[in-house]
């Protein structure tokens, strides 16, 4: 074969930039997109129900994002790698009771938190441990172990609770005060949430996590440490897992063997409004932080604006189809806009 | 044989390596050295045992028995991360790429150049990413991700990804198979320069004419076995092929004349909007048609479109006097068409599956009584095909996936074949498939034409164009930019309609 | 022509009835089930335990199996087929259904278990006794009168209950709604019925949500003990401590801090190891024969003394206790 | 032509991986039968008054739901999606029967009616999925709310229980004294069905490939989109059928009937080995997992195990069920790894 070594394609990146930000803007729309109806839900919430949005009521619609969204946010990570993690309710529920007998006993409320962390973490590195080391399905290992640490937490706990009266005030006061309309959880979910954003955008450990699960095989040959990197993305949701726990005891004051049973569907059901792909390596944890957002703020709008609890339920799940379609249609949109421009500017480049 | 080898210890050896896939022993034995500022090739046909051998410097399977040597010293890597960090960079058969990053980070995930604290410096891997394709003379968009890239942009990404390592060891399985010449031009003169920079070399490569361009040595492999390793120089492609195969060769490019008949396939102004735009051309039976055009020029849009995986905006397509319903493959299957894809892994096979079911996926219509599968029928038409191809392999029930990539694309042939269809689009038939059976499958090509099938043959391999067609269609940027005759075609004209460099029109 | 609802009501049910001796010997050595609605529930592991204590005073086994959640009646059902395999003597089961129950307890019978509900009931053809926890219409009434008493006899109010189908619930908020109607509670407006499922982060939304719909809202009324926690909870941290009121049913455990701190003045509720304790006094008297569910019949419940069987064998244990800042600290369960 | 190429070492190998094939490819969905049987025996012989027929038909009646529902599921896993919305479905079936039956509306129109509905719910997830694109992972937490909630407003707190005798008798009779619910033989035939569909036609041929690739099956002339569709729809006929036999079997509509349904049907197949990335799995073992599962709750609750620790048993269950294969697996490589390291090194040194 004879090589005719024409140039034939132009010298390489003339306009990188238009390109490029249209490109960012597909990305950013699907976050966009979930912002802009909480935004429309909140803001015709607040038009039917002056009381809806004061300071009582931005406080309590933060508050009851933040369990949520850190345990979305631990999750999304998992799901970015490709696989998932349903025992979070599990985990939060049993990390919860260990902080609160901890605390019923007269611990600090400091180490409480951290004790519930560290729970957390080691079931975290339980489930990345059989998930990584021996490469099966994470749904199936994590269904497996929600059950197992529920079971274990229900021979633990028994009948027992852990109700307000246990805690000590300053831990108690510490789940409802703030700063102005914000509360200390949010704030504290609000740190977590900025710093894995941070850490899976900036940090080459963080990029691996999305390399990988865009394709594991292609991660492996690029020597992504596999095994490591699932086992850090388990051991970071287990963790926030336990950290929420510690928040549930916190916010609630109450906790018994059931706290945090059938958690796992809310979570997984944020993150996918949210935007992060289950097929891995798309997505952001600031999406799966306004799914929850999103979520949270729905159950608290039906009530605000007098729609009976019957229809609480049908409402939920039409709006949670109704934010994946509208994500999606957009997304299809965009994607042929896209083309067409692409199209465009390849004629004019040759013309 | 005896030939004289440098003196120098070699970067990169290999000795006595055997490596067994269960039942299959893909290498038995295989020694290789690989020298500072040489490149050498390795030929084999498919399965010989090539893609594993690199495999095994690579780190990515442990040999068996037998040893890696790094600089004349034992090495065991454990995984292609220790190779890549010993400066072995490996462009593998298959582009594994990450779809949903962004081309720049496919290149330089886990060596991103960092800031303060670690920190990933997204400004400086763009520039690097920009950098390495204005070598490569690519025209990609740092920021567009992997994913809707062609085959052979994926192939050039891979590549770019292989340089930007400045390795000592440049290992690559096939990376021209889905490229044109002019990338190919580009790539050799890159490689050549590194190669003067010291770097070694090792390239397989099914166009033998390239192996002879870039090489100095060959190493050739059979059924897994070590056979030769000698300069090319004062070697022809004949004795060459004559290694790989054990035997003789007939011509390459068998073309019998036919007899054209009636049109078989019709397109009409077809159009897709952003892809192409305003494609007609007919294809009789008993005709070859070559679809000729750079990579990107939209030829496989065109012909998913014709099948109906794809929808089209505008325009129609007629197979037989039926005219087909847009987006309707089946309907386009029951019509007498049929459609070899260009990308066998995702579209052409069903790599978890057999052999057997693969081949069998087309064939429901004929191998099932009373609505249930009959066995029997469906293995019977799977062997047949299977064994007119040379398809090799142990089981017929084994997984596709495990089979060498010129094998795999055989039982993607014989899946199609199998359905005696009356128009047969073949996008990149041949690609990665050995010189042997690349023969054998023009003659199957030239044979079905000469029983009537109307032949559309989509191929980057331009001699094989030429060498095939009965009439050839050039594509650029979306439309049709010619259409020359068996006599008017040439290296030259297509080259010319491919590149926008004439206004010829299509003249019919 | 098809079968409808009225066809199948002409075809009745029969309530197999034998005869009561009340003077029989009380038997021994019986193996007496408690079925709750759901296990590891503190409310519930109470009452099984005041249960126990009664059996065991009588000689007899207990034993408590049970489903984790609370919904889960397709489990219950499978423990009541299980009770009747093992041939337990007696069952005592609070019922997550008033129906689902029925074919399973009515096999029971058959097989001669003897069938108690207590806490919440069945239709009334699927077991001999129900024993109540005091009347519904108590329970009901007192409620409004409690709340009436706390914001003084004006005001909206609004009644945070547990899930939409749960039986007592509704027949409570029956009572509620009819004690409304009276002329001295003709400034009070109920303005809402709220549903949180007996889920502490369902019943916490729903509590907020009530607040912000109706800003002039002055007390809640959750007649269930999720609910009122919940509530207390949600209240205690907002800007609504001590000006909205809440009561309902509570356990004093749950509630203590709450009454406290100032959030909740009084809450009633019955004491479950009593309730739990006459459940299993009732069975072993059905398995002994001393009563057979008919109404008037007489029978001894150790130290709770003598109690009488109501109409459709309904036995209630008798008036609420309720719980203030004066005597919390003297309960603990 | 020239003959086939096989290897020239075939002869020799095919002895070696018969071998291999025995000694590690001891294949999932058999290891499960195998594992039913043995608890079978076991309780039979260890666990009082397991087996007598009254109990075996309080175990096949209280299993049939989920094993009812595992059919289209195993068939729709393997096409590589899911429906989450199945007990939901379930749920609205039996509350529409429940809300139709109280309306004084014949039993007889009030069952074609639920089905019927089944098909509205599949479809509406089937579109989803096939039409928009949609995750149907993401689609069916939505419609399993949605569907729940709307059972809700349909039938409210009502619970009804008055359907008639002959119906509830067949939902939770057996026939005489045998262990057999009648429920059973619909079940049976229904099984059949699905067993030839999927493993004997060649739309189970096409599931299997389009849930292991789906773009290679629409190559192939595969008609993915409508094939998904009718697997949705399926699903959706078989959960409303569970539905009305639920409320049927436990003599009592209610909105929240069958909650919770999906993940113990889930929770089965993937005991049952089929994979959940598609294009793996038979029916036999999913069927098979979900009796071992039936079974084995059943026998713990005679052997008075709480609540809680099977809940653990479960779990263990099923993360050995992914985990035993696998080091089954590893095992049986590493000793062939042994064995061929052990054969005599192959000759032919290169010569230099
Ligand atoms: N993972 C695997 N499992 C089982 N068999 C395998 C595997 N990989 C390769 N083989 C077998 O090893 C043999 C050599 O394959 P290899 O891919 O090295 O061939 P190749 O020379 O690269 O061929 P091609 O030119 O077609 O790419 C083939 O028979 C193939 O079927
Ligand atoms: N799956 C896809 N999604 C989006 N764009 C695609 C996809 N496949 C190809 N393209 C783009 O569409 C255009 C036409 O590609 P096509 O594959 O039809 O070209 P071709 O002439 O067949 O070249 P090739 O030799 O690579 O097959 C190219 O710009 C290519 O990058
Ligand atoms: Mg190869
Ligand atoms: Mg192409």
């Amino acid at each position: 074969m004879t090589v005719t070594a024409t140039p034939v394609r132009e010298e390489a990146v003339p306009e990188p930039a238009a390109g490029r930000r249209l490109i960012d803007k597909v990305f950013k729309a699907r976050e966009l997109a979930v912002a802009a109806v909480l935004l429309v839900m909140l803001g015709a919430t607040q038009l039917s129900n002056t009381e809806f949005l004061s300071e009582q009521g931005i406080k309590d619609l933060l508050l009851n994002a933040t369990i949520l969204v850190l345990v979305a946010t631990g999750q999304a990570v998992v799901v970015i790698t490709r696989n998932v993690d349903l025992s979070v309710g599990s985990v939060l529920g049993i990390s919860a009771f260990a902080a609160g007998t901890y605390l019923q006993d007269g611990g600090s409320s400091l180490i409480a938190i951290l004790l519930a962390v560290a729970l957390g973490a080691l079931f975290g590195a339980l489930n990345g441990a059989l998930v990584s080391l021996g490469k099966v399905p994470a749904l199936v290992v994590t269904l497996g172990t929600l059950y197992i640490v529920r079971g274990i937490d229900s021979i633990w706990v028994g009948s027992q609770q852990i109700t307000a009266d246990d805690l000590p005030n300053g831990f108690v006061d510490f789940g409802h005060d703030g700063i102005w309309v914000v509360p200390y959880l949010a704030l504290l979910a609000l740190a977590v949430l900025a710093a894995v954003g941070y850490y899976l955008r900036s940090y080459r450990s963080g990029r691996e996590m999305y390399a990988l699960g865009s394709s594991p095989e292609a991660a492996t040959l690029a020597g992504v440490p596999v095994r490591k990197r699932i086992m850090t993305a388990y051991v970071l949701c287990g963790a926030l897992a336990g950290l929420a726990g510690a928040l549930y005891l916190a916010r609630f004051g109450n906790v018994d063997s059931a706290t945090g049973s059938g958690y796992e569907l809310t979570v997984v059901s944020a993150v996918v409004v949210g935007g992060v792909a289950f097929t891995g390596g798309s997505g952001s944890v600031y999406g799966a932080a306004l799914g929850a957002l999103l979520l949270t703020s729905i159950n608290s709008v039906l009530p605000a604006i007098g729609v009976s609890s019957v229809w609480v339920t049908a409402i939920n799940g039409i709006l949670l189809l109704l934010a994946i379609a509208v994500d999606r249609i957009l997304a299809l949109r965009v994607a042929a806009v896209l083309r067409k421009q692409a199209a465009q500017l390849r004629s004019a480049r040759h013309a | 044989m005896t030939h004289p080898e440098p003196e120098t210890t070699p970067v990169l050896a290999l000795e006595g390596v055997s490596k067994s896939f269960g039942a299959v022993r893909a290498l038995r034995g295989v020694s290789l050295r690989l020298y500072a500022g040489e490149a050498h090739a390795l030929a084999g046909e498919n399965g010989a045992g090539k893609s594993t051998l690199i495999k095994a410097l690579a780190g990515v399977h442990r040999p068996d028995t037998g040893t890696v040597l790094l600089d004349g010293e034992p090495v065991e890597f454990h995984g292609p991360a220790d190779a890549r960090d010993a400066g072995v960079a490996v462009i593998y058969q298959e582009p594994t790429l990450f779809p949903d990053l962004s081309v720049a980070e496919n290149i330089f995930m886990g060596r991103q150049p960092r800031r303060a604290l670690g920190r990933v410096d997204h400004a400086s891997v763009r520039r690097a990413t920009a950098d390495l394709f204005a070598r490569l003379g690519v025209d990609l968009d740092p920021d567009q991700p992997a994913r809707g890239l062609s085959i052979a942009d994926q192939q050039l990404v891979e590549i770019a990804k292989a340089l930007s390592f400045d390795a000592r060891v440049l290992i690559m399985d096939e990376p021209t198979a889905a490229l044109t010449g002019s990338e190919v031009a580009r790539l050799f003169g890159v490689v050549r320069t590194l190669r003067e920079q010291g770097a070694a070399v090792l390239f397989i490569s099914h166009r033998l004419e390239e192996i002879f361009q870039l090489c100095q040595r060959v190493t050739t492999l059979r059924d897994g076995a070590w056979i030769a390793s000698e300069p090319l120089d004062g070697l022809t492609e004949d004795d060459l092929v004559r290694r790989m195969v054990g035997r003789d060769l007939a011509e390459l490019y068998p073309k019998q004349d036919t007899r054209t008949g009636e049109v078989a396939l019709s397109v009409r102004r077809l159009t897709r909007e952003g892809v192409f735009t305003d494609v007609s051309f007919d294809v009789r039976r008993g005709e070859i048609v070559g679809l000729a055009g750079l990579v990107g020029a939209g030829r496989s849009e065109v012909a998913r479109a014709v099948f109906g995986v794809d929808r089209f905006d505008g325009g129609e397509v007629e197979v037989l006097g039926t005219r087909l319903k847009p987006g309707a493959p089946s309907l386009a299957m029951a019509a007498g068409l049929a459609l070899v894809p260009e990308d066998r892994r995702a579209q052409g096979l069903v790599m978890d599956m057999s052999i057997e079911r693969n081949i069998g996926l087309t064939g429901f219509a004929d191998t099932t009584r009373a609505g249930l599968m009959n066995r029997k029928a469906e293995r019977s038409r799977s062997v047949d095909w299977a064994v007119r191809l040379q398809v090799k392999y142990a089981r017929l029930g084994d997984v596709v996936g495990t089979l060498s990539g010129g094998n795999q694309q055989k039982v993607v042939l014989a899946k199609w074949l199998a359905t005696a269809p009356q128009v047969l689009i073949v996008d990149e038939p041949t690609r990665g498939i050995d010189v042997g059976t690349k023969a054998e499958v023009h003659r199957l090509l030239s044979a079905l034409a000469a029983e009537g099938v109307a032949v559309l043959m989509i191929s980057s391999d331009l001699p094989e164009i030429l060498g095939m067609a009965d009439r050839v269609l050039v594509m650029h940027e979306g439309r049709l930019s010619a259409e020359l005759t068996r006599a008017e075609a040439t290296e030259e004209s297509v080259m010319a309609a491919a590149t926008g460099r004439t206004n010829q029109g299509s003249a019919a | 022509g098809g079968t409808t609802k009225d066809d199948a009501a002409k075809e009745g049910g029969t309530a197999a009835a034998g005869k009561a001796d009340p003077n029989a010997e009380t038997k021994k050595d019986l193996t007496v089930a408690f079925l709750p609605k759901q296990v590891n529930n503190p409310y519930f592991t109470t009452a099984d335990n005041g249960g126990k204590k009664a059996v065991e005073s009588l000689g007899s086994t207990y034993k408590e199996v049970g489903t984790s959640s609370g919904t889960d009646t397709a489990g219950q059902v499978s423990y009541v087929n299980t009770l009747t395999q093992q041939q337990a003597d007696a069952i005592a089961v609070s019922a997550q259904d008033p129906g689902a129950l029925c074919t399973a307890l009515k096999q029971a019978m058959k097989n001669g278990v003897s069938v108690v509900t207590y806490d919440s009931d069945t239709k009334a053809d699927c077991r001999q006794v129900f024993v109540s926890q005091a009347s519904a219409e108590d329970l009901g009434r007192t409620q409004v009168q409690e709340m009436a008493k706390q914001i003084g006899g004006k005001g909206e109010i609004a009644i945070l209950s547990a899930a939409q189908t749960a039986t007592n619930q509704n027949t409570w908020i029956d009572f509620m709604k009819d004690e409304l109607k009276k002329p001295e509670y003709k400034d009070i407006k109920l303005v809402k019925t709220a549903y949180g499922d007996d889920d502490a982060q369902k019943s916490f939304q729903q509590t907020q949500g009530l607040l912000q719909e109706h800003p002039k809202l002055a007390g809640i009324i959750s007649p269930t003990t999720v609910g009122i926690k919940a509530a207390a909870q949600y209240l205690a941290g907002s800007k609504y401590k001590g000006k909205v009121k809440l009561t309902g049913l509570g356990t004093p455990n749950d509630m203590r801090a709450y009454v406290k701190n100032g959030t909740v003045e009084a809450f009633e509720l019955w004491d479950p190891a009593k309730l739990g304790a006459l459940a299993a006094h009732t069975a072993v008297a059905l398995e002994s024969g001393q009563i057979t569910g008919q109404e008037g019949e007489k029978f001894k419940a150790g130290d709770l003394g003598e109690f009488t069987v109501g109409k459709d064998g309904v036995v209630s244990l008798g008036k609420p206790t309720v719980f203030s800042k004066s005597n919390i600290d003297d309960f603990d369960f | 032509m020239p003959e086939l190429t096989k290897n020239s070492a075939v002869p020799e190998l095919t002895k070696h991986s018969a071998l291999a094939r025995f000694g590690g490819a001891v294949r999932w969905d058999s290891a499960v039968g195998a594992l039913l049987l043995v608890l079978l025996i076991c309780s039979f012989s260890f666990v009082d008054n397991f087996g007598n027929a009254l109990n075996l038909s309080f175990l096949i009646g209280n299993t049939l739901p989920i094993a009812l529902i595992a059919l289209p599921m195993t068939m729709l896993v393997i096409s590589g999606e899911v429906d989450l919305s199945v007990g939901s479905t379930a749920g609205l079936s039996g509350a529409v029967m429940g809300a139709l039956w109280n309306a004084g509306m014949a039993i007889e129109t009030i069952i074609p009616i639920c089905l019927l509905l089944g098909v509205v719910c599949g479809l509406v997830n089937g579109l989803l999925v096939t039409r928009l694109g949609l995750p149907s992972l993401a689609v069916t937490i939505g419609t399993m709310a949605a569907y729940r909630g709307i059972a809700q407003i349909v039938l409210g707190s009502d619970s009804v229980t008055d359907f008639p005798t002959q119906y509830l008798d067949f939902g939770a009779g057996r026939i005489g004294d045998t262990f057999i619910p009648y429920a059973l033989f619909p079940f049976l035939v229904l099984l059949a069905i699905a067993v030839v569909v999927l493993h004997a036609t060649p739309t189970g041929r096409s599931l299997f490939a389009i849930g292991a690739s789906e773009e290679a099956a629409r190559f192939s002339g595969i008609r993915v989109k409508r094939l998904k569709l009718s697997m949705f729809v399926t699903t959706g006929v078989l959960s409303a059928l569970t539905g009305v036999f639920w409320a049927l079997h436990y003599a009592s509509a209610r909105y929240d009937n069958a909650t919770g349904l999906e993940l113990s049907v889930i929770a089965a197949v993937l005991l049952g080995g089929i994979d959940f990335d598609g294009g793996k799995g038979t029916l036999g073992g999913a069927i098979a997992g979900v009796f071992l599962l039936g079974t084995l709750q059943n026998a713990m609750s005679l052997q008075n195990v709480s609540a809680q620790s099977q809940i653990v048993v479960t779990g263990v269950l099923l993360v050995i069920s992914v985990l035993g294969p696998r080091i089954g697996r590893q095992v049986a490589q590493a000793r062939a790894r042994r064995r061929t390291a052990a054969a005599p090194p192959p000759q032919a040194a290169p010569s230099t």
